[in-house]
């Protein structure tokens, strides 16, 4: 089993016409992604990838009795792509989109939160259940099937992780890129209790960063609500305060929370053991299980 | 983006917060000319992002032309905790009764905008916040209405604000939200917010940082940004100009890599094993060769730096490519300035292994091995 | 036994410093109803009608321990007002007001539809529970206590009909005026299911008027869901097309809809009797009961 | 408030609605200069409130100065459904392929904006609504978020609009929405919006309804409102000035009386008893003796009206204010022009039947015997 995404999964692409959305379209349709429809205004009639184009979200899920899509649409025009999708409605939503404005992430945020719609991202890989469906720009080769949930704010240490874990033999249930800016759809939180709901999930790794109070309220979580174990890892142990470090949402603020000792202590607390390094963070995993 | 004091006050100002009369100045002369123009007294102003200006002997009153030529000389060109200091804000001098805070930021953790008041002003707000939470006011706005006009009395009135000037704190903030929402504001704050003695309210300070995500739709504000970047150090523009994410730090490893969560870890990696990073540098998703020619370059011009560690997992960045980057960068020098630790995993990693020249840089296997490594070249040089 | 309002409702009026604010006040604390602060901004510390009055109304609602408001406020900032009542929260908040802007109306209506607080009006008499509590500006002395609950879009016809009910000794249990404009809170869809659920309402009447579909709702929801019974009267049975007739809500669109026929119509197919005059309304009510 | 279509095609050109090139007239010397300055062919059209007014002879097109000359004296001063019309619109002639219709309106019954596009444009939308429902595409906005870009797209594309304009049309219903949103509409409507040959869409009439509760907040349309009484009748302007909720109708029995429920329950028992309503007045609540005077002066001016009743529920208006009114209206006269009846009840009724002076008014007890009574007396009149 898996969360949120799997083999009967029916995917929309919104921006499937642009470089990034069509070259990941095929690829997630080579992982084996029932990508059904493509959302484009004006584009509507073309085909991309061998995927029917529409005009809008709601004619494609209509069409194509889609329940989730992607979102691969520029920065500027992602805010209200992410409305089309909740509105359509569908059931999971994932924003690949970097650098959309914060105030648009809030609005859409604000909208999510009346819906029962999942919104993963923005500024996320997006999510995979490896060997059913992969949706995003994850690399669908290094992963495996297995028994690990697996959540991050971040793409690439995702892909580090996942690396080392699959070369130990151990598998993934399914990983969920959450994404890394300051407001995101799915928290630490929805994604923890979605895999401790999910009895082929045995463990689960929450690789954190720096800022916001995410991982601390991840914790608590864990202390209360969780018997799956978690094995935890953050990023940013350097890094000075007041500074973006890359991610939107990855900054220490000048008065000192969203420090990763915070968060570090916070999941320590909560039984969490949390690696210094990416393969530290596999023998802990190994322990766990 | 954090806009300068000069250029946040004009945005304040043009949305209709009271702001004491100013002119910015790049020259003594001019300086004075200002202080003239405007009336003694004066505060003479540095325009750097730095906190503590005033201790730090970057604020000073001053009283007639003769001060203000010598104040404006001993500012202009001082250095102020790193930085240079290239332009001053001349500024008519508030006699205040009282010191107000006022400001507006994203609280990320419930996802919403909060406006806050406080009577505690003038001092470092963070502080006030850590030692006594109920000093500060604070109203959560809802981002789908906007602040409710009820929202700034409420805050202003709960802040304890006095009854008479109440309305227009309140005003005031209400146009400070409005401001804040309309240019894609990250934080806006004024403090101190100035109340003289006859009960007139004027924002002494102001402070906005804008979202930089947003500033493809706020043409005026990424020219300020422009117009600003007099105050930014040499790397720091070049990182502009390339368009990487860099933050620069305090040790002597650079530091390479795809996607932040893993160049953060490189960093952490960097200390763990003894070593100072000297850098954060992102390439982002699917650089090409061109790419990484640039972010060696760019490592290269900090003179703290003595060794270089690349760490890239392809999902869409492809190793070929950084190979060919990196081979590219170093081919035109005769001899490696600094030596230079490649990592690649993920895509196409071994044929970027294969391409790369084992004469010019060390290849390592793992990330560990990896960061081990540099860190034990940079210990040699500074050996 | 009534509904939403009684004699242990506390009351803050928002606006009581303005003119028809302190009268009202005073006429409601004569009728008995326990109007505990009133909510004016700048104006807190002041004392009105004997009633200490707050800048905010958050600190009126924690002060005396409030769950109502009635609101006073001047058309312009009455929205506004509306909000504040919504988010103190209280249980219930009646606008008194009429003439707020439309689109104002609409943020306000979305807003109450998240929140479990009873909205009534604008643009309404108020509501009164007699010889418990009023709310608003209606003449008390006209009202009854007994076993008929009366819902009206308008003021004064409320008065015409009640005082008929009255003067033929039948009294109300409550008497709600949900107000003449086109967005209102509280529907009579609403009132209904609240008088159907009060064990001691034998009948209803409800006075109706052209312009919007509530009262064609309204009788859908008689016949699918109310067994206490109903009387019926629509008012604007000669008004032409296109005109607003006084309220801002009772207008028969140039299409035809909102007409005094379709809602007799409706209401009759429901089987809710509908007086041809206000003395027959009452003959049906006696009938009824 | 309806605007003129001069004044609703300003709102929508200010706002960024492409428009036809017009000038407004009231001579037809003025006419034909506009006709000349804007080039043939032109269409004028009287500007008076009145649907179908193509059909009725209102709208021309013109070829040349000659027929301009004829046209523009033809339809001003030309009776129009009752309306005089007293200046037209002299606007370049859009030659269209494609006539579509764009609308924003308050959809009560869901307390929510809704945006509609039609490719049946430049007829009776509301005809079209009735028989062909679907061929109106519908988004509803949400009041707390305003219209998303995406709803634009998806209200034409729903509507079947062509593909080649359908980014065009997408646009102006966003810019229609926000200028109803902005300006407190309470309908926004172009119809036709029309297509030419080479793909332009162009808004060939506007109408723009302001919310009149809303005009405070809108000057500039209150302004509008003010100078478009030209078109508006002696009785409507008499309403205005005295500030009631009035309403003319065809009929004979004058009706006032409080509140707007109970004044149309007035008139539906005119009818229900015989009679025939000749107007709605709603004095409004708390009414005192002047405006009583006012109302009594305003019913007295329809020369259509034969008996009056006064039918007051007091519940703030007292009943002793009420009899005053009448009694001073009344006894200005050597002779009452018309019968008057009234009916007090509620707050001070007695007192104000006491007061009454029996030599001027019918005084009855009850709504229907007071109506009856008018009825009776309208008749007699008639008869």
């Amino acid at each position: 089993m898996s969360v949120l995404v799997d083999d009967d999964s029916r995917v929309i692409v919104q921006g499937i016409t642009g470089g990034e959305g069509e070259f990941h379209t095929e690829q997630m349709i080579d992982y084996g992604t029932n990508v059904v429809a493509g959302a484009v205004p004006g584009k509507g009639g073309q085909e991309v990838a061998g995927v029917p184009v529409y005009d809008t979200v709601a004619e494609a899920a209509e069409a194509e009795d889609a329940d989730t899509s992607v979102v691969f649409v520029p920065p500027a025009f992602a805010g209200d792509a992410c409305f089309e999708a909740l509105d359509a409605p569908l059931d999971l939503v994932v924003a690949i989109t970097e650098g959309i404005p914060t105030q648009d992430m809030a609005r859409v945020k604000r909208a999510e939160e009346e819906t029962s719609t999942y919104l993963v991202g923005p500024n996320c890989p997006g999510l995979i259940t490896p060997d059913e469906a992969k949706l995003g720009i994850l690399p669908g080769n290094i992963f495996e099937t297995g028994n690990v949930g697996l959540i991050s704010r971040s793409g690439t240490l995702t892909y580090q992780v996942v690396d080392s874990l699959t070369q130990r033999g151990i598998g993934q249930s399914t990983a969920i890129g959450i994404g890394g800016d300051p407001i995101i759809g799915t928290s630490f939180i929805d994604a923890l209790g979605l895999f401790e709901d999910d009895p082929d999930t045995d463990a689960v790794v929450m690789c954190g960063e720096i800022g916001g109070e995410d991982e601390e309220q991840a914790a608590a979580f864990i202390d209360e609500h969780m018997d799956t174990p978690v094995a935890g890892f953050i990023a940013g142990r350097t890094a000075p305060p007041g500074k973006r470090m890359g991610h939107a949402g990855a900054i220490v603020s000048g008065s000192g929370t969203g420090t990763a000792q915070s968060k570090i202590d916070a999941l320590e607390s909560a039984g969490v053991p949390v690696g210094d390094t990416p393969e530290e963070v596999v023998d802990n995993v190994e322990d766990l299980l | 983006m954090r806009l300068h004091e000069y250029q946040a006050k004009q945005v304040f100002a043009d949305a209709g917060v009271p702001t004491p009369a100013s002119e910015l100045a790049a020259t003594v002369d001019d300086a004075v000319a200002a202080a003239e123009d405007i009336g003694y007294p004066v505060a003479i102003k540095a325009q750097v992002h730095v906190g503590g200006r005033g201790k730090a002997g970057g604020i000073e009153l001053v009283e007639d032309a003769d001060e203000a030529r010598e104040v404006a000389a001993d500012i202009l060109g001082m250095d102020l905790k790193g930085f240079t200091v290239d332009r001053v804000l001349v500024e008519e001098a508030v006699d205040f009764a009282n010191e107000l805070y006022a400001g507006v930021t994203m609280d990320r953790g419930e996802g919403k905008p909060v406006a806050m008041v406080s009577t505690r002003g003038g001092v470092n707000i963070e502080e006030v916040a850590e030692e006594d939470p109920d000093a500060i006011a604070r109203e959560h706005i809802d981002p789908a209405f906007g602040m409710h006009s009820y929202q700034a009395r409420k805050a202003v009135y709960d802040a304890g604000v006095d009854r008479e000037i109440a309305g227009d704190v309140a005003s005031i903030l209400t146009t400070l939200y409005q401001l804040w929402d309309d240019r894609d504001g990250a934080d806006a704050e004024i403090n101190p917010l100035m109340v003289t003695g006859d009960d007139e309210v004027i924002a002494a300070d102001a402070v906005f940082n804008v979202d930089e995500d947003a500033l493809f739709r706020q043409p005026e504000l990424a020219e300020m940004e422009e117009e600003g970047e007099f105050a930014e150090s040499e790397l720091d523009r070049k990182a502009d100009e390339y368009g990487f994410d860099y933050v620069r730090l305090s040790g002597n490893v650079g530091i390479i890599g795809n996607g932040a969560g893993l160049v953060m870890t490189t960093l952490d990696l960097v200390d763990h094993y003894g070593g100072a990073p000297a850098n954060f540098l992102d390439v982002g998703g699917g650089a090409k060769a061109d790419r990484i020619t640039n972010a060696l370059d760019m490592v290269f011009s900090d003179e703290n730096v003595d060794s270089v560690v690349f760490n890239i997992f392809g999902g869409i960045t492809r190793g070929d490519e950084v190979a060919k980057g990196i081979n590219r960068a170093l081919e035109q020098f005769d001899e490696i300035p600094k030596p230079v630790v490649v990592r690649l995993a993920g895509t196409n990693a071994e044929e970027g292994m294969e391409i790369l020249n084992e004469d010019l840089v060390t290849v390592e296997q793992t990330l560990e091995s990896a960061v081990q490594r540099a860190v034990e070249y940079a210990d040699e040089v500074e050996a």
